[in-house]
């Protein structure tokens, strides 16, 4: 219906295979962008920062990493928390081992690290299937998180067995450690989530996407066609681990600042992360944004209602979480397995036809 | 006594309708694939000509489809050797065969179903494009323009065959006719030496037949594709074709244009012999 | 004899007696991936709920009662009743009988004929679910399961190793106890599955839905049929675990624990589940004792039997005695 | 005369006029078409360069002066180019209707005496070889789509670019002459040769100067305003004189940019996409697209069906006023602007209109609910009169003064006379030059001082000085009592009703008038479907009761309004048969513009006249058909002939 597509053409490819080829779509985009950075620093304090904003970004990235493994290259990863792991223990070397270092460099170092590790455990990827493989993929979750808990190198011999970021800034703005201001967190953490979806997004869009979803739909077609399957998984693989490691970095150095890998990068973080992108929509970077945010909102509006608002006990809630969660995601499988990415584009469609029925 | 025709001596000749047909470009060499204990394929030897239009026909379960699949890459035969322009082919993956240029179609069809038209064509292209991830990631520059190069040759195809109106459609929606199509142009957008068809017609009406063999013609027309094609329906591949292989029971029982093969005891015998569809 | 190969031995006993009830669990999911090619991974959680549902009935638990508290303002908690253990197992079975209804009336109904991963993700969903509704039940508070079983060392085995190699076993009567009773149940399920009617239906359903249905067996009939299966088979493993280590979430992982089990022994093969079981618990056990303990610091149960499983996989895909994939084009 | 006929300054024809725009805009867009996806778009320079390069190549083939060119095919930028390199080289363009027979384009072709034919794909090489042998001074053709064509003797036959190719290369050998050709042009010169399908006897060819061209082109973009950011779909026959008009003539004098569609059945997928802001359609497609719009509103929700119908009776209430200027309450303004948002502004965009500025349409009488359906959007939906004689302008309706039964005011530098019998006539600076080769009839259609017979039958309406037409003059006739008899009148307002397609009254020197009905498959076929009335063919639906009832009414409900009228009052229908058939341009019935050719229908269906006036019940009869490969066969029907109820009319005033 606020569709006004008449006289909106395409005269070159670079036209038509761009992210948001309706103006109406790509004005809309720029909007969310502008209050993104222009609006919302000006505007967060702590709480906002760390119980929704800081959560969503990182999650996100998080998510279209998984998506990327997951829904574009058909890959079930249950390892999640495993590499998010690997992020967040490089990230915190390298920040023990380097601080003169800007923390952007870290934060990418730390990605490419996990990438590496992802490649890695994604090799059983090329004789092992399906559900086999996700299960596989827990061998990841659990080997890793057994690592950075016995191997006391990794944290740096701290008495608790915890590690915790030190203070580092960049350009000269704090951005780690107890005494950060929230804009600056936020900001941060932004600048990656906007970085991570539009290299997600360009690499979706392109031949490598091409590859990993022809393998998703039909490995066998693929490989027939001329894509080396071995080649397409582990890309998928170091790629996806390559945003979750950022994510992981990003969730202990900047929101959580001190973490006991068991707590933090447990197996239930896996599933989180798969969950998200179940209900935002397998195959879909936006997906992977909606399904962030809906994961991180849930509990937050859970707790206002029924912790603020009807005094029940916060145990009760946190339990009522789970059966809530568990159900959405049995009611999406069933109802909408392509998650609110399918509702949004459904919409959309409506609108593009309005007044019309199809 | 397959190979007693005029054809094979010549280098190079002319077809009636005025197509130049090249040199051998592919030959089989006593093939022999086994399964197990079954022998799918039973020493059989042929060779594919450049520009030409081949068949491979003979009744469901001949070992037909197993000799495809050796073409592509994908059985690796016990014994035997393909020879792929002038050189014997090591034993590769089927990926490193599209690499080398030769396409192929399935019986029933195999289409990215969650790709639309445009990306599933344009996943034909993926042997042509060799950009890597850093340039990819950042896409504006080689990796945009490389997409664009190979976007103007898969709109070339698309335009060719005819299915422009459903460019951006999901493959998934297409009825069965139009999704044979969209996998032929997947093949053709590859630019392939040698072109594939495992049953092209297979499960296809009167119209659909004609259609396809049009656009079969067509393609070996335009383009000078050699295509190599197997099919069960004697009728249409007659037409279709300048030389038939024809098998039964995993051996070759006849070889030569389709008059030769249409007036060979043995193959009339194999086709009344046999319950046809 | 040396006293190395002593605790060797000790450790390996130890390990096959957890590996019984690996396989016990492990059985659980192959039912139920035979008969409806569902992965189902909240076996474990349903364990849980199992032994959480035991425990109440025996205690005169009021279920929900936090949650209706916390609605009426009511102070309710216990019926003030007490249960003996047999007649708990038995309602408690009626409890899982009419979750497993549940669950494929509910959810697995609707998921039919989708790809096999989209219903382990269904079960994921499932086992969150369970976890929820369980604690919302019965508390997540950790309680004790006491069903009568004995406990402690077995003080003839310890006498009688100690005279034969001058070093005492330690080994716990409950691990006998529980590893004769999955020993039973195991081949129990393996004699029902060949010999009754309900059985043989279940493995015509397993090799091929069509020609089961045509011969008119009831596809939800035996779908119901193997989930309540798992679910006493759940509620078994729960009754031992819940015994030995209190009833409380990490019940729920020995789900994890399965799950190396059945890739290695094979999703689709029972006895690959029972070997797969005993392999993963002697090894896992002996490499913690041989290497983990004193190399590495530790605790590796928690990922050994993945990485072997593995490891395995990647030269055996189809695991121990999964039928060779053959792909077609 | 008005405008004395005088050699104006600036460009002096249509390859001048190219120069000017590829000097002055050179980088604005000029052509543009959707091929592989996209919209493969010419600037006015790289447009000259295409069109030289062709008009080399022609010279490279041999081409004359005053040779003829045949261009044949669907819109495409290359056959425009085509038509304007033609002229460059000295030549005439000759467009032809893509659709036209084999035979059809044997008489056009042998007519004029084409040397060269430019066509589009292997179907128009088809038809011209087979018809080759007929045409004498016939040499080359020139196709754009190769497909198809590799294996066919290619002795007489090159590709488009090729020939472009030939003329870059020996650019120097024939620029001099071409330039010289082209330097000779001017405004007496002959700009393109249009063949108007005549409603009798064999196609005319209409030769118009560039005078006529520039001269319209210019008074006509001035009378809208056309600028050189307008849009436009060309997507009408080239053989047509409107859209040689509008794509040429206008879009070459103002500089606006043209563009043709990928194919006939994306036109409205593409019409949609460039959103033109200056577009034309005749009567019937609007009338198809509104039936559209509504068949799809039908299977909406029901909110979104109320919210339309509410909105869309606002708009009619006050969106032509709006439209108009005219003043409106604040709120209905306020509550048409609710609208806008909703439902027109979404309407508009998802039919293609969001950007028209100006629109016109013509050729045929607009049904008045059809036409302020689109007015009420806000679309400017204008009517206008003209004829390829007048290089198409001859009134049109000026913004704020459009109505639906009149067709507006003398466009710039044209007058108008009407004669004693009531035919239209008019002089302007836009009149043919002559009927190629067919002085007689030049002769009896424009006389000595240039007054040019439209044949139409018509008058000015004193209130607002507008013209109406009423009829064909020929066609207006008397009835045997001497009232007027006025069939187009009739059958247009029959034709208004979405269910009726086509419609032929009779009644010429006869004492009451009857009718032919077709009806709309695509309405009565959606309406039997919703009833769930099953129909196998045309003409089972055709006989159904309910059907014949329904027309009925619509018949009484004409002659109600008919006879208001008091000149036409006698024109009420009395009886009237529903065809069996659809009348059909393939068996001759109607032109290839769609206009009904009576003498060959009232031949043809003779016996089914006799019957509606011989007071018989029904009538059976047997009608040769030829299908669309142009195999023949023969329809077999018996017709149920209703009678209508007519008003009582008055006497009196018949003798005048």
């Amino acid at each position: 219906m606020f569709y006004r597509e008449a006289g909106d053409f395409n005269t070159s490819y670079a036209q038509d295979q761009q992210t948001f080829p309706i103006k109406f779509d790509r004005y809309r985009y720029y909007l969310v962008l502008f209050v993104a950075v222009f609006v919302i620093p000006f505007m967060v304090n702590d709480y906002w920062v760390n119980s929704l904003f800081l959560p969503f970004l990182i999650y996100a990235i998080a998510a279209i990493g998984l998506n990327i493994l997951v829904g574009y290259c058909g890959q079930v990863s249950l390892g999640t928390g495993g590499f998010m792991a690997v992020g967040a223990y490089s990230c915190y070397k390298l920040m023990t081992a380097m601080p003169d270092v800007s923390m952007f460099i870290h934060i990418l170092l730390a990605g490419v690290i996990t990438a590496a590790v992802g490649a890695l455990f994604g090799l059983p990827s090329l004789r092992i299937k399906g559900f086999y493989l996700a299960v596989a993929t827990l061998a990841a979750q659990f080997f890793l998180v057994w690592l950075f808990n016995r191997v006391p190198w990794f944290y740096n011999y701290s008495a608790s067995g915890q590690i915790s970021a030190p203070e580092r800034d960049t350009f000269g703005i704090l951005i780690t450690g107890p005494n950060t201001e929230a804009w600056a967190t936020y900001m941060f953490c932004l600048i990656f989530t906007v970085g991570s979806a539009l290299v997600a997004r360009n690499l979706t869009r392109g031949s490598v996407g091409r590859k990993w979803m022809a393998i998703r739909d039909m490995d066998i077609a693929a490989e027939i066609i001329g894509v080396n399957p071995l080649r397409a998984k582990l890309t998928a693989f170091a790629v996806s681990s390559f945003f979750i490691g950022i994510s992981g970095a990003l969730f202990f150095s900047i929101y959580l600042g001190a973490v006991e890998v068991g707590e933090a990068f447990g197996i239930n973080k896996s599933f989180l992360v798969l969950f998200m992108i179940i209900i935002g929509g397998l195959g879909s970077i936006f997906g992977s944004f909606a399904g962030a945010a809906f994961l991180v909102l849930l509990p937050v509006l859970l707790k206002i209602v029924g912790v603020d608002w009807l005094g029940w006990p916060t145990d009760i809630v946190a339990h009522l979480q789970l059966v809530i969660v568990g159900g959405l995601i049995i009611v999406f499988l069933i109802a909408e397995p392509h998650g609110l990415a399918q509702l949004w584009r459904v919409a959309k469609e409506k609108l593009r036809l309005w007044p019309f029925p199809h | 006594m397959e190979r007693d025709s005029v054809k094979d001596q010549a280098d190079s000749y002319v077809t009636d309708d005025g197509r130049t047909i090249g040199p051998t470009v592919m030959e089989m060499k006593n093939i022999t694939l086994r399964f197990g204990g079954v022998e799918a394929i039973k020493d059989i030897s042929f060779d594919i000509r450049e520009g030409e239009i081949r068949a491979i026909i003979g009744p469901n379960g001949a070992g037909k489809s197993s000799m495809l699949n050796v073409i592509s890459g994908f059985y690796v035969p016990q014994e035997g050797e393909v020879w792929y322009k002038g050189a014997r082919r090591p034993p590769m993956k089927p990926y490193q065969v599209a690499q080398q240029g030769i396409a192929r179609t399935f019986q029933n069809i195999a289409l990215f179903e969650g790709m639309s038209v445009l990306d599933n064509v344009m996943t034909g292209r993926l042997t042509q494009m060799k950009s890597g991830l850093l340039a990819q990631s950042l896409w504006k520059g080689k990796a945009e323009r490389e997409e664009i190069e190979n976007r103007e040759i898969a709109e070339k195809v698309i335009d060719f065959l005819e299915i422009q109106a459903i460019r951006k459609t999901p493959v998934a929606r297409l009825p069965y006719g139009l999704k044979k199509r969209v996998e032929l142009a997947r093949a053709l957008a590859a630019e392939p030496t040698i072109l594939l068809l495992d049953e092209p017609m297979a499960g296809m009406n009167v119209e659909e037949k004609e259609d396809m063999s049009r656009f079969i013609l067509d393609v070996n027309d335009e383009f000078g594709t050699t295509i190599a094609l197997i099919e069960h329906d004697m009728g249409v591949v007659m037409d279709l074709s300048d030389r038939v292989v024809v098998m039964d029971y995993g051996r070759k029982i006849g070889d030569g244009s389709p008059d030769e093969v249409r007036n060979n005891q043995e193959v009339i015998d194999a086709y009344l012999g046999m319950a046809h569809d | 004899m040396p006293e190395q190969l002593a605790f060797t031995i000790e450790v390996f006993l130890n390990g096959l007696m957890a590996g019984v009830l690996y396989a016990l669990v492990a059985l659980g999911f192959v039912l139920i991936y035979k008969a409806s090619g569902i992965f189902n991974y909240a076996q474990g959680v349903m364990a849980l709920f199992a032994a959480l549902t035991l425990v109440g009935i025996m205690e005169g638990q009021v279920p929900f009662s936090h949650l209706i508290n916390a609605i009426l303002g009511t102070e309710v908690h216990h019926f003030g009743w007490h249960i003996p253990a047999f007649l708990a197992i038995v309602l408690t079975m009626v409890v899982m009988i009419v979750l497993a209804y549940c669950v494929q009336r509910f959810v697995f109904r609707y998921l039919v004929g989708q790809e096999p991963i989209i219903l382990f993700m269904a079960t994921i969903g499932l086992a969150y679910f369970l976890e929820g509704v369980g604690d919302l039940m019965w508390g997540s508070e950790i309680k004790t399961l006491d069903v009568g079983l004995p406990q402690g060392i077995n003080v003839w085995i310890d006498e009688f190793t100690f005279n034969a190699t001058g070093y005492g076993f330690f080994i716990d009567n409950l691990d006998i106890v529980a590893s004769i009773v999955a020993a039973i149940l195991v081949i129990g399920l393996v004699m029902f599955a060949q010999y009754t009617k309900q059985g043989r239906a279940m493995r015509a359903v397993a090799d091929d839905h069509q020609a089961a249905l045509s011969v008119g067996v009831s596809l939800n009939f035996i779908w119901i049929l193997v989930w309540s299966l798992a679910g006493f088979v759940a509620l078994v493993a729960g009754i031992m675990w819940g015994a030995k280590s209190g009833v409380q979430f990490s019940l729920s992982l020995i789900a994890l624990k399965a799950l190396p089990v059945l890739m290695l022994g094979g999703f689709t093969s029972i006895p690959g589940a029972i070997v797969g079981g005993l392999i993963i618990g002697v090894g896992e056990k002996l490499f913690e004792f041989l290497i983990g303990a004193p190399f590495l610091g530790g605790a590796t149960e928690n990922w050994f039997a993945y990485m072997l499983a593995l490891v395995f996989l990647v030269f055996r895909p189809q695991g121990l005695f999964g039928e060779k994939i053959i792909e077609r084009v | 005369m008005a405008k004395p006929l005088k050699r104006a300054d600036g460009p002096q024809s249509v390859p001048a006029l190219l120069h000017r725009n590829a000097k002055e805009f050179a980088n604005a867009p000029a052509y543009r078409e959707k091929e592989y996806g996209i919209w493969q778009s010419w600037t006015w320079s790289q447009t000259r360069d295409e069109v030289e390069a062709l008009a080399l190549g022609f010279l490279e083939l041999g081409l004359d002066e005053g040779d003829f060119v045949a261009v044949i095919g669907r819109n495409r930028p290359y056959l425009y180019w085509a038509m304007i390199a033609a002229e460059m080289a000295g030549a005439v363009p000759v467009p032809l209707y893509q659709d036209a027979n084999a035979e059809e384009m044997a008489y056009v072709m042998g007519h004029c005496g084409a040397r060269l034919a430019v066509v589009g794909d292997q179907e128009q090489v088809d038809k011209i070889i087979e018809v080759q042998d007929q045409l004498p001074d016939f040499e080359r053709m020139i196709y754009l789509d190769p497909r198809g064509l590799r294996k066919y003797d290619h002795s007489k036959l090159d590709q488009y670019t090729a020939v472009q190719e030939m003329g870059r290369a020996n650019r120097e050998k024939h620029i001099a002459e071409l330039e010289a050709r082209q330097a000779k042009l001017n405004y007496d010169s002959t700009g393109v040769m249009l063949y108007t399908s005549g409603t009798t006897g064999k196609p005319k060819g209409v030769v118009l100067s560039n005078r006529n061209i520039i001269e319209t082109a210019k008074s006509s973009s001035e009378f809208d305003n056309l600028k050189r950011t307008d849009e436009i779909l060309a997507y009408l026959p080239m053989a047509w004189v409107g859209d040689f008009i509008f794509s040429v003539g206008q879009a070459l004098w103002t500089g606006f940019c043209t563009n043709c569609p990928e194919s006939a059945d994306t036109m409205h997928v593409d019409l949609r996409e460039i959103g033109p802001t200056y577009y034309f359609a005749p009567p019937r497609v609007f009338e198809t697209q509104l039936t559209s719009v509504m068949i799809r509103m039908e299977d909406a929700s029901r909110f979104k069906k109320w919210l339309f119908d509410t909105f869309m009776a606002h708009a009619r209430k006050v969106g032509p006023a709006i439209l108009d200027g005219k003043k409106v309450s604040f709120m209905d303004r306020a509550k048409y602007a609710l609208g806008e948002l909703m439902i027109y502004g979404p309407l508009k965009n998802t039919l293609g209109f969001s950007r028209v500025r100006v629109g016109y349409t013509a050729g045929e009488a607009i049904g008045p609910e059809i036409f302020d359906f689109y007015r009420s959007l806000g679309i400017n939906l204008k009517q206008l009169y003209g004829q390829t004689e007048a290089t198409v302008f001859i009134t049109a309706q000026p913004d704020g003064e459009v109505r639906s039964d009149t067709v507006g005011v003398t466009c710039p530098g044209v007058e108008l006379k009407i004669a004693d019998n009531g035919e239209v006539f008019y002089r302007s600076p836009g009149v043919f030059v002559e009927y190629y080769k067919n002085p007689e009839s030049t002769a009896d259609t424009k006389d000595a001082e240039g007054w040019v017979a439209t044949g139409d039958a018509g008058f000015i309406e004193e209130s607002s000085g507008h013209l109406r037409i009423i009829d064909r003059a020929k066609d207006v006739g008397q009835m045997a009592d001497g009232r007027l008899f006025a069939p187009k009148y009739v059958e247009n307002k029959l034709k208004f009703f979405p269910n009726i397609l086509e419609a032929v009254v009779f009644g010429n020197q006869r004492t009451e008038c009857t009718a032919f009905i077709n009806i709309d498959l695509t309405a009565v076929g959606n309406w039997a479907e919703r009833n769930n009335i099953g129909y196998a063919s045309y003409q089972e639906l055709a006989r159904h009761p309910q059907v014949m009832d329904t027309i009925q009414s619509h018949v009484e409900e004409v002659n109600r309004s008919v006879a208001e009228d008091e000149m036409l009052s006698g024109c009420q229908v009395h009886r009237f048969v529903v065809l069996h058939k659809e009348l059909d341009a393939d068996d001759g019935e109607l032109t290839r513009t769609r206009k009904v050719r009576r003498k060959i229908i009232e031949e043809k269906y003779a016996d089914i006249i006799t019957a509606l006036y011989d007071g018989s019940k029904q009538v059976s009869t047997e009608t040769e058909v030829t299908y669309e490969d142009g195999r023949k066969g023969s329809i077999k029907a018996t017709l149920e002939i209703r009678e209508a109820a007519v008003q009582p009319t008055s006497h009196q005033m018949a003798a005048e």
